[in-house]
């Protein structure tokens, strides 16, 4: 590997903070955004947009953690710690789970990208077409390191707001009388569906594995909160601006709210914003993809204890996601199943992170005996 | 480790080609202007759907032309599926400008129709959608001097029609949706006939849920859009006698409505502010110069409007009990939405006030 | 090569000045105001209403050859002390202001009945006050350069008005003397009104260059401006007629709309132009003239935040006090008579004292 | 120089003009019984070969035949009788034979003398005169300046013979040390201006001045605004009469272009022509350059306000006729617009840069057939494509490009307006360019000033003879 | 630098003002000029209906095909106030209309009868109204005229917009018949509107005599003949054709242009008004004399003759108009205003029918054509 490769090897991991916060909020803010309002409003109806910020306790939870474990080793992530302190095979166990996660996580945002092609846009292409070119391109992009994938989120975080913005225009058109009266549904119903909005919010697990590549040590607490600041500033604008425009009433029976609200505005250069709106989307939901993929990878490379490449790793893995995101039906057949696995997933990384950081604050690494 | 790469690549590209695609490029392609929905009740005493829809014909020498194809069946689906089975080529729907419910159509209940739209995504929401009388593939056939087809038509008149009579723009197919199920609304849709000088908006059709309730003719029509809509134009006038008569082309602002319950009873205030020039008056002498007689005009406006909206209130709360003002929406959002009430009956027998507002902005160039 | 010039502006400058603060929009509606009193012969009367700035400006020019280096306001401070002398110059300000809004508030209801209706009101004042605050930021040479143009706009405009001497008849305007001197007199007084503002020439003459020549400039520019005022009340009576003109509210608009050349194209479109550029132009005269009081009553640390503020205290006035024609003349009615009173004492009284006090107050003040 | 050792000046003028510079340094023995060492200093790209071999070489190594050593001011006397060339000089400081040899003269050095001898056979390949591309005349005279100060210096010498013709060079940039020739005619100059302008070219400290375009940005006073501040020609009898007119050109060292200060709006409409045609023909022409700016900047945005806002205005005639080319157009009045102008600036832009023979070729392409398919294909009307059109020929009308660029741009701001605000935002916008174009001023002197009196000039220009 | 700083918040906060007041703002948009109906002709009728009276004010309108063929279709209203009767027509219009480009006004007898007041207020009302259209009076309903497809014309209005323009030539009609004369010459002192009358037989549209009114009511409707007489009084500079006839087969034409001047004398109470016309023809036909151009003798006395003549019919028609029409259609009261003084109160009618009117004609013969045939 000669000078040239090493340097690349080297900044290959290291991140800027803006480059952090793209990865950070790039993870939380992917296909489900679109959809937030479909769970909540069963509990929260014209409150939703306040439930969804009762929802970001989750990832300030997740981010404290995160933060404890930081002070202690900042030089290894989650897995090598796992491994670290429970143990080969406990800590090889956890890191399994967590891997198993980030494959389904895959899997979901490859299949809901799917529907939403074939149903919108390009009617003609079988899904095996689509999901074959989306994972290739997230493999290709995931094989050349974190830092590139970073990038590409980077531009993601400015479409996003690109097409956040049109939306403010929908303020004119309707009334505020949609929201009133405001905490009709109680406290209870506020709680209950900022729970459900903890489901937005997964994604922030990744900087359990990308907490050491940021350049500027000192500044992760500020990075990690900015990005967690702009996930629920967007996910807050897109309740208030759904509730706002169509009342609760109908967001109970539409799947994706939010673009009924960007399809009604027209803008006078062009009139049907939907073109625009596929083709933005999918370039976010591109780089979400690659960064689960990379998340994969990292876990991948501490399954198989560094034998591989990452390149070889991303290629091997490919045909297994593509066969498997065809078969997504009759894996996961219903919605409860889904349900099911978020919730398990959260109450298993909230364990996770409070077990790590438990261990990491008693023990000293070096009195660590095997076990 | 380089040429396996470039042999899978290769060999993937091969296999996305060879699917090949059935798009067609849009020149052979008819565009549908608009959508017919009617009902007819066949001899053995069952109903029959038939949905015709008015689309472009592209001929080469660049003559467009429209057609009306319609399909039969049992129902909604049926219908649309004989439909499609007759055209002979590749249709576009998305482009659609005008969705036409005939009267008997809406009076069944347009839940069927509006689900549909609503679930299909090449639906475009920003389509007119009419009540018309009689039969909507005889409004297609309609041939108006000057426009291809009569979709055409209805939309330039859909366009305009907030310039006067204080209709609104919310008539399109994104207001149904929004319109239909919510709580304390109601859905209101323009009346279109043929009368003996052509197509031409005779009034409005009001929905209960998703079942049109009544037709209510232009003057009346006016009258409903002054309280219920924001930002409306409209002609006022005050008519003493043939020769002297006042017109003032008023511009409504944002109303205001403010819902309270006093001992048990629902009290509904609404504030409506109007602003506008006047375009012919013989009544008022030199309303020009002098203030009091601008004030004395401005006075018997107020008077005048005021008495009309009670009448129509009156008529409303006891003729069609049914709360066609959305007033039931600010209660919704005065004392919550989860309660399902029946907004319908508490508006019929609450007290409404009206309270009005006329400024005169400006009187154009001079009084004759 | 025209040689340097510094911040003093040169006689011919001064004259275009001078015209462009006084005449403003009321050129339109001078017609209007005379008619209903004098009749046929109100162009008699526009002539006499000359007197009233001819007195102001030999008060100038003998007040300008005492104190050539200082304005009014610096010699109504040594007069009568700090306190009371800022009062007054205040006083002078507020009716500068006054005429602002009337100004501002008139060009917005011109343009929003005949240029551009689909403007809202609060759209115009920001623009225009934008320029006038752009333009007067810029110092005296620019405005003076900008009034230059005026002059020829306004040149261009009287050209044009002469086409329009083959419509009217000269029978409009006989029998010149039907009118009872009395009557003249009156609506002498009221055209006086529309001189207003020469008092401003105390403002200016410090800065002309070499303030020998304040004689002529004042000469020159009285004897236009009463030539156009006499020219267009004539050449409105000559076309309309007097029994038309009260029918209208502004009555020269009317007669250019009929300018026609060889009855194809017509003139509208140059003449509107014309007056738009006539009102910005008055807007940023009393926009400097405004500041010039200021910076003189107390001096101004930062130039834009204060010219900021001025735009919004002259768009919230405008908006509340001066929105429709109706408020306007109310207020106008009342408050106009009692400015040019107040102006016309408060500068003579200064000029009278300044003149007969023997010793230089001016000088003793540096003395002491 | 301070030591009369020949080798220690020698390496003293190597080091300072730099090694790796092409420096020749040829040595010689110079009279006849005690030879005397003797050498020639010079920059072999600059200087022309054979004369300095037949005029300095030849004679000081054949001709000498004296004993030189300790003749008093040998330098002197040397340049006297043995060097036939005209311009010779004897210079004594170190650093101005350094900034000489830089400038392409040859220095003789001889041991033991503190003075070097300067001889000017500067030679080297420059461009010829040739009239220049974009000024040209019918009937004027066909040269223009070149890149070489002195032939510069020598037409515009040639042209005025007056002793008050006064040149001041300054020499600018640390690095490139080019010089910058000021011309004025004494008598006429206004003193305070010449002041102003040698303090700001003092002011300029910057490392290259490359071309007189960074010169002007340095020494104008608007740094923010479109209007052009300084009026460049490239043709020496325009430039000398605008010194007649009391203005001082200003000639940078390689670059063919000279810059007259201070410089006023109406410079740029006067061409060249207009000196040598008669008065009516000239002032004609005149008037049409002005009223093409006119065009240029307001006929597109009335065009958009007669469709869009105010249409009652057009005239009773052109009501079908427009309408009837409108109907059935896709893109809004303003849209279509600005379309067709940015395709235009395309069009001219892309011209610009190719080779003469391509660029006709592009614009013939560019012009019709994008113009008729745009009609055809009924994204654009062709009332539309006719005021655009005349609007770009009117651009072209404009002599100085300078000027013409910034009317170009000042099309759209003024468009914007019209469209959001009809007739008024017409009006503003007018305004608003008198108001900045009478806020400008080059050196004191008003940008844009009319006087009636001196209106002759400007806008008619007034027969010669009476 | 901080002076620096200061500008730059200050040029943000305006930018920012700028930016709400003109983007945030509902603004109305205004449409093109395709997408509006232009209107070129205007009807007014009236209809007697129990309730009170209706106005029926149809617009003849253009719509404009892709192929580049312009047509004009009718667009109606009908509603008890003119206000009502716009909004009435919206609502089968799918163009808001544009005003400004009207041709022709078309008012039906009746409705001239009723009073026109009601009109010329719109003008005034709607700034945007171009008040350069002929104004004709008539017989039939409106919608008659607009409905008539004429050859060659894209509407009716085009086609009565040429029709007053050649009668100018030949019928000694002036040219103030304008909406803006209209609004200018009702309400005036002493002036009285005078618009041409159109009828229409078997789809044949012509010009049959001029409509008089007094104030802003019809008084009367005169023939073509009387109304040639009565434009030769009432017009300052006019031209058409008199003819001369002896008999069926002998007469002179003489196409012809008059000059007029009116002198008022006040005598007492009464006005005596004297009206010197000089009217100076050209020859175009002659059956009657032989030797007209070669023999100076004849040339003076059929001047003579011709003048006669001509002074014999205007004097009728003075006559009439005192007697039957009684309605001053000859401007003369306008003079009388103008020498006695304005607004004292006097009926310019009463005084004008009551006085004594003197008519001196002089005919002058000024070329006699290309020679005799």
């Amino acid at each position: 590997m000669n000078n040239r490769e090493k340097i690349l090897k080297e900044n290959d991991y290291n991140l800027t903070s803006s480059q952090y916060t793209a990865v950070v909020f790039g993870t939380m803010v992917g296909v489900s955004t679109i959809s937030i309002t479909k769970g909540i409003v069963r509990y929260a109806h014209q409150d939703l947009w306040i439930s969804t910020a009762v929802g970001a306790i989750f990832p300030i939870y997740i981010f404290i953690l995160t933060m404890v474990i930081f002070k202690k080793s900042p030089g290894e992530n989650i897995l090598t710690l796992n491994r670290k302190y429970f143990g080969k095979f406990a800590g090889g166990l956890l890191n399994l789970i967590l891997l198993v996660y980030f494959l389904i996580t895959l899997l979901i945002i490859g299949n809901t990208y799917i529907d939403m092609i074939t149903t919108f846009s390009a009617g003609f292409l079988s899904p095996f077409k689509v999901a074959l070119a989306v994972f290739a391109v997230s493999a290709y992009a995931a094989s050349n390191g974190l830092r590139v994938v970073a990038k590409v989120s980077q531009i993601a975080l400015y479409l996003t707001f690109l097409l956040i913005l049109p939306s403010i225009m929908a303020l004119k058109e309707a009334k505020i009388i949609n929201i009133y009266p405001v905490f009709e549904s109680g406290f209870s119903g506020i709680v209950n569906g900022g729970i459900e909005a903890f489901k937005q919010y997964l994604g922030i697990e990744i900087i359990f594995i990308i907490y050491p590549y940021l350049k500027q040590k000192d500044k992760m607490a500020k990075v990690t909160v900015n990005a967690i600041l702009l996930t629920t500033l967007v996910h807050v604008w897109i309740g208030f601006i759904s509730v706002y425009y169509l009342g609760s009433d109908v967001i109970l029976k539409s799947d994706w709210s939010f673009l009924l609200v960007t399809e009604s505005v027209t803008i006078s250069l062009i009139n049907n914003f939907r073109y625009i709106f596929i083709l933005v989307w999918s370039l976010i939901i591109l780089k979400s993809i690659s960064l689960y993929y990379s998340a994969l990878l990292f876990c991948l490379k501490d399954f198989t204890s560094n034998k591989f490449q990452y390149k070889i790793l991303a290629f091997v893995v490919l045909p297994l996601l593509v066969l498997l995101c065809i078969e997504f039906e009759n894996i996961f057949p219903t919605e409860e199943i889904l349900n099911f696995i978020t919730i398990s997933y959260e109450i298993y990384l909230i364990f996770l992170g409070t077990l790590m950081a438990i261990t990491v604050s008693i023990k000293s690494p070096k009195e660590q005996r095997k076990n | 480790m380089k040429r396996y790469l470039i042999i899978i690549t290769i060999l993937l590209t091969y296999m996305f080609y060879l699917y090949g695609n059935t798009r067609v490029p849009i020149e052979e392609v008819d565009i549908i202007v608009g959508f017919g929905y009617d009902v007819m009740d066949k001899s053995n005493g069952q109903i029959q759907y038939s949905v015709p829809f008015n689309s472009y014909i592209f001929k080469p020498n660049e003559e467009k032309l429209s057609v009306t194809k319609t399909g039969r069946g049992k129902n909604l689906t049926e219908a649309e599926q004989d439909r499609d089975s007759k055209v002979e080529r590749k249709y576009i729907s998305g482009l659609e400008m005008v969705y036409v419910i005939s009267e008997k159509y809406a009076k069944m209940g347009i839940k069927d129709l509006i689900d549909e739209r609503f679930r299909n995504t090449e639906a475009n929401d920003m389509a007119y959608v009419v009540v018309c009388k009689g039969n909507s593939e005889d409004i297609f056939s309609f041939q108006e001097l000057g426009y291809i087809s009569t979709s055409d038509y209805i939309y330039g008149l859909m366009k305009n029609i907030d310039g006067y009579n204080f209709f609104s723009q919310n008539y399109k197919l994104i207001d149904v949706f929004v319109r239909m199920d919510s709580k304390g609304r109601q859905v209101l849709l323009p009346y279109i006939e043929i009368s003996k000088n052509g197509l031409n908006l005779t009034g409005l059709a009001l929905f209960n849920k998703d079942k049109m309730v009544k037709k209510i003719d232009i003057k009346e029509a006016r009258i409903l859009n002054l309280l219920r809509e924001d930002n409306v134009k409209g002609v006022l006038s005050i008519r003493k006698d043939n020769k002297k008569y006042i017109d003032f082309y008023a511009k409504s602002k944002n109303r205001k409505v403010k819902c309270y319950k006093e001992n048990g009873k629902y009290k509904f205030d609404i504030n409506l502010t109007l602003t506008g020039e006047i375009i012919s008056n013989t009544l008022y002498e030199d309303i020009l110069s002098s203030k009091d007689v601008k004030e004395k005009f401005e006075k018997d406006m107020k008077q005048q409007v005021e008495n009309m909206c009670n009448e129509f209130i009156n008529k409303m709360q006891y003729q069609y009990k049914i709360d066609c003002l959305e007033l039931g929406r600010y209660g919704a959002a005065e004392f919550g939405r989860l309660k399902n009430v029946d907004w319908n009956e508490i508006v019929s027998n609450s007290e409404i006030k009206v309270n009005v507002k006329v400024m005169v902005e400006s009187e154009g160039r001079g009084d004759y | 090569m025209n040689k340097l010039s510094g911040n003093k502006i040169t006689p011919n400058e001064a004259v275009y000045i001078l015209i462009g603060i006084m005449l403003d929009l009321n050129i339109v509606s001078i017609a209007n105001a005379l008619v209903p009193i004098a009749k046929q012969t109100s162009w008699i009367s526009a002539l006499l209403g000359g007197v009233y700035p001819l007195y102001v400006g030999i008060l100038a020019v003998f007040v300008s050859r005492k104190y050539p280096k200082d304005n009014i306001l610096t010699l109504s401070k040594n007069i009568f002390g700090n306190i009371i002398g800022n009062i007054l110059n205040f006083l002078f300000l507020i009716s500068l202001m006054i005429y602002f809004c009337a100004g501002l508030s008139e060009v917005t209801i011109i343009s929003r009945t005949y240029v551009v209706p689909f403007l809202s009101s609060l759209k115009i004042y920001v623009s225009i006050l934008l320029l006038a605050a752009y333009t007067a930021s810029k110092g005296l040479k620019t405005v003076s350069r900008i009034c230059f143009f005026n002059f020829i706009g306004l040149i261009t405009l009287i050209i044009i008005s002469l086409g329009i001497l083959r419509n009217g008849s000269l029978l409009n305007v006989s029998p010149v003397f039907g009118v009872s001197l009395k009557k003249i007199i009156a609506a002498s007084r009221d055209s006086a009104y529309d001189y207003a503002l020469m008092e401003t020439v105390f403002l200016i003459y410090p800065l002309i260059e070499d303030s020998k020549k304040i004689k002529t400039i004042v000469l020159k520019s009285t004897a236009f401006i009463v030539i156009v005022y006499t020219w267009i009340t004539f050449i409105s009576i000559y076309y309309l007629g007097i029994d038309i003109i009260p029918k209208t509210i502004w009555a020269f608009v009317e007669v250019s709309r009929d300018i026609e050349i060889k009855n194809i194209t017509n003139l509208r479109y140059l003449v509107l132009f014309i007056l738009l550029f006539i009102s910005i132009k008055s807007m940023s005269i009393l926009y400097y003239l405004s500041l010039l009081i200021l910076d003189n009553i107390k001096k101004i640390k930062n130039k834009p935040i204060v010219i900021f503020l001025i735009g919004i205290l002259v768009i919230y006035v405008c908006k509340n006090y001066f929105k429709t024609l109706h408020d306007r003349n109310e207020i106008l009615e009342y408050a106009i008579p009692v400015i040019t009173i107040y102006n016309l004492s408060y500068v003579s009284v200064i000029s009278l004292v300044s003149l007969l006090k023997k010793d230089d107050i001016v000088g003793k003040k540096q003395k002491k | 120089m301070d030591s009369n050792s020949l080798e220690q000046n020698i390496n003293l003028i190597r080091n300072n003009i730099g090694t790796k510079n092409y420096l020749t340094v040829k040595e010689f023995y110079i009279g006849k019984e005690q030879p005397l060492d003797a050498a020639i200093v010079f920059i072999s790209g600059l200087v022309n070969k054979e004369i300095i071999d037949r005029d300095v070489l030849a004679p000081l190594m054949y001709k000498v035949n004296e004993n030189l050593t300790g003749k008093a001011n040998l330098a002197d006397y040397l340049s006297k009788t043995y060097i036939p060339m005209s311009n010779t000089d004897v210079i004594e400081k170190m650093d101005d034979i350094i900034t000489m040899i830089k400038r392409g003269k040859t220095a003789i050095l001889i041991n033991g003398m503190t003075e070097a001898i300067l001889i000017d056979a500067a030679g080297g390949e420059a461009r010829s005169i040739i009239e220049p591309e974009n000024e040209t005349t019918v009937k004027g005279a066909r040269d223009g300046f070149t890149e070489k100060l002195e032939t510069n210096i020598s037409t515009i010498k040639r042209r005025i013979k007056d002793k008050d013709l006064m040149i001041e060079t300054f020499t600018l940039g640390r690095r490139t040390q080019s010089e910058v020739a000021v011309f004025y005619i004494d008598s006429i100059v206004d003193k305070n201006i010449l002041n102003e302008l040698r303090k700001r070219i003092k002011a300029v400290d910057i490392d290259g001045a490359i071309s007189l375009g960074m010169l002007q940005q340095y020494i104008e006073d608007y740094t923010y605004t479109v209007f052009p501040q300084s009026f460049t020609t490239e043709r020496p009898d325009r430039a000398v009469a605008e010194l007649l007119e009391g203005r001082i050109i200003v000639i940078i060292e390689g670059y063919p272009v000279a810059m007259s200060i201070p410089s006023l709006f109406i410079q740029f409409f006067q061409a060249v022509e207009d000196y040598n045609q008669r008065t009516v023909v000239a002032s004609f022409s005149r008037i049409l350059r002005v009223f093409a700016a006119f065009i240029v900047l307001t006929l597109p945005s009335i065009y958009l306000t007669l469709i869009k806002y105010n249409v009652e205005l057009i005239p009773i005639k052109f009501v079908t006729p427009i309408v009837q080319s409108r109907v059935g157009i896709a893109l809004t009045p303003f849209m279509e617009i600005v379309l067709m102008s940015i395709i235009v600036e395309f069009l001219r832009e892309g011209g610009l840069r190719l080779p003469s023979k391509i660029a006709q070729t592009l614009s013939l392409v560019g012009g019709i057939i994008i113009g008729d398919t745009a009609i055809k294909s009924k994204i654009v009307s062709p009332a539309t494509l006719l005021i655009v059109g005349v609007t770009v020929v009117a651009t072209f009308l404009i002599p100085n490009y300078d000027m013409s660029l910034c009317i170009r741009i000042l099309q759209f701001p003024v468009l914007i307006l019209a469209n959001m605000m009809g007739i008024l935002g017409i009006a503003i916008a007018w305004f608003l360019i008198l108001a900045h174009l009478s806020s400008l001023d080059s050196f004191g002197v008003p940008y844009f000033e009319f006087h009636l009196s001196d209106l002759k000039d400007t806008f008619i220009r007034l027969l010669y003879g009476k | 630098m901080e002076k620096n700083k200061k500008n730059k918040v200050m040029i943000i906060c305006v930018l920012v003002a700028v930016l709400i007041v003109f983007f945030l703002e509902k603004s109305e948009e205004a449409p093109n000029v395709e997408e509006l109906d232009i209107a070129v002709g205007i009807g007014y009728n009236i209809t007697e209906k129990s309730d009170g009276i209706y106005y029926d004010i149809p617009f003849n309108v253009y719509y404009f095909q892709e192929n580049g063929k312009t047509k004009s279709n009718i667009r109606q209203g009908r509603d008890k106030t003119t206000g009502q009767v716009k909004q009435e027509r919206q609502r089968e219009s799918p163009r808001s209309y544009s005003l400004g480009f009207e041709k022709v006004v078309l008012i039906e007898e009746k409705f001239a009868k009723y009073g026109i007041r009601g009109i010329l207020d719109v003008s005034f009302n709607l700034p945007k109204f171009n008040n350069d259209a002929f104004v004709f009076v008539c017989r039939e309903n409106t919608n008659e005229y607009f409905k008539e497809d004429i050859m060659g014309y894209t509407s009716t209005s085009d086609f009565l917009y040429g029709l007053i323009k050649n009668m100018q030539d030949n019928w000694f009609f002036g040219e103030n018949y304008k909406y803006k004369d209209l609004i200018l010459i009702v309400d005036s002192e002493g002036r009285n509107a005078v618009l041409p009358y159109i009828e229409k037989e078997k789809d044949e549209i012509a010009i049959k005599g001029m409509a008089l009114f007094k104030g802003d009511k019809l008084k009367a409707v005169i023939d073509i003949n009387d109304a040639k007489w009565m434009n030769i009084l009432r017009e300052k500079k006019s031209k058409g054709l008199l003819t001369l006839k002896k008999n069926s087969k002998e007469y002179i034409n003489s196409y012809s242009s008059s000059q007029k001047k009116v002198k008022c004398i006040k005598n007492g109470e009464e006005c005596k008004f004297i009206i010197d016309l000089d009217i100076s023809g050209d020859i175009i036909s002659n059956t009657m004399y032989k030797d007209l151009f070669s023999n100076t003798e004849t040339l003076k006395n059929f001047e003579k003759l011709m003048a006669s003549e001509i002074r014999g019919y205007l004097l009728d028609f003075v006559k009439k108009m005192q007697t039957d029409y009684r309605v001053d259609c000859l401007e003369l009261g306008k003079i009388a205003a103008a020498k006695y003084g304005r607004g004292t109160g006097v009926d310019w009618n009463e005084v004008v029918c009551r006085s004594e009117i003197e008519i001196n004609v002089r005919f002058k013969v000024n070329s006699v054509g290309r020679g005799e045939y």
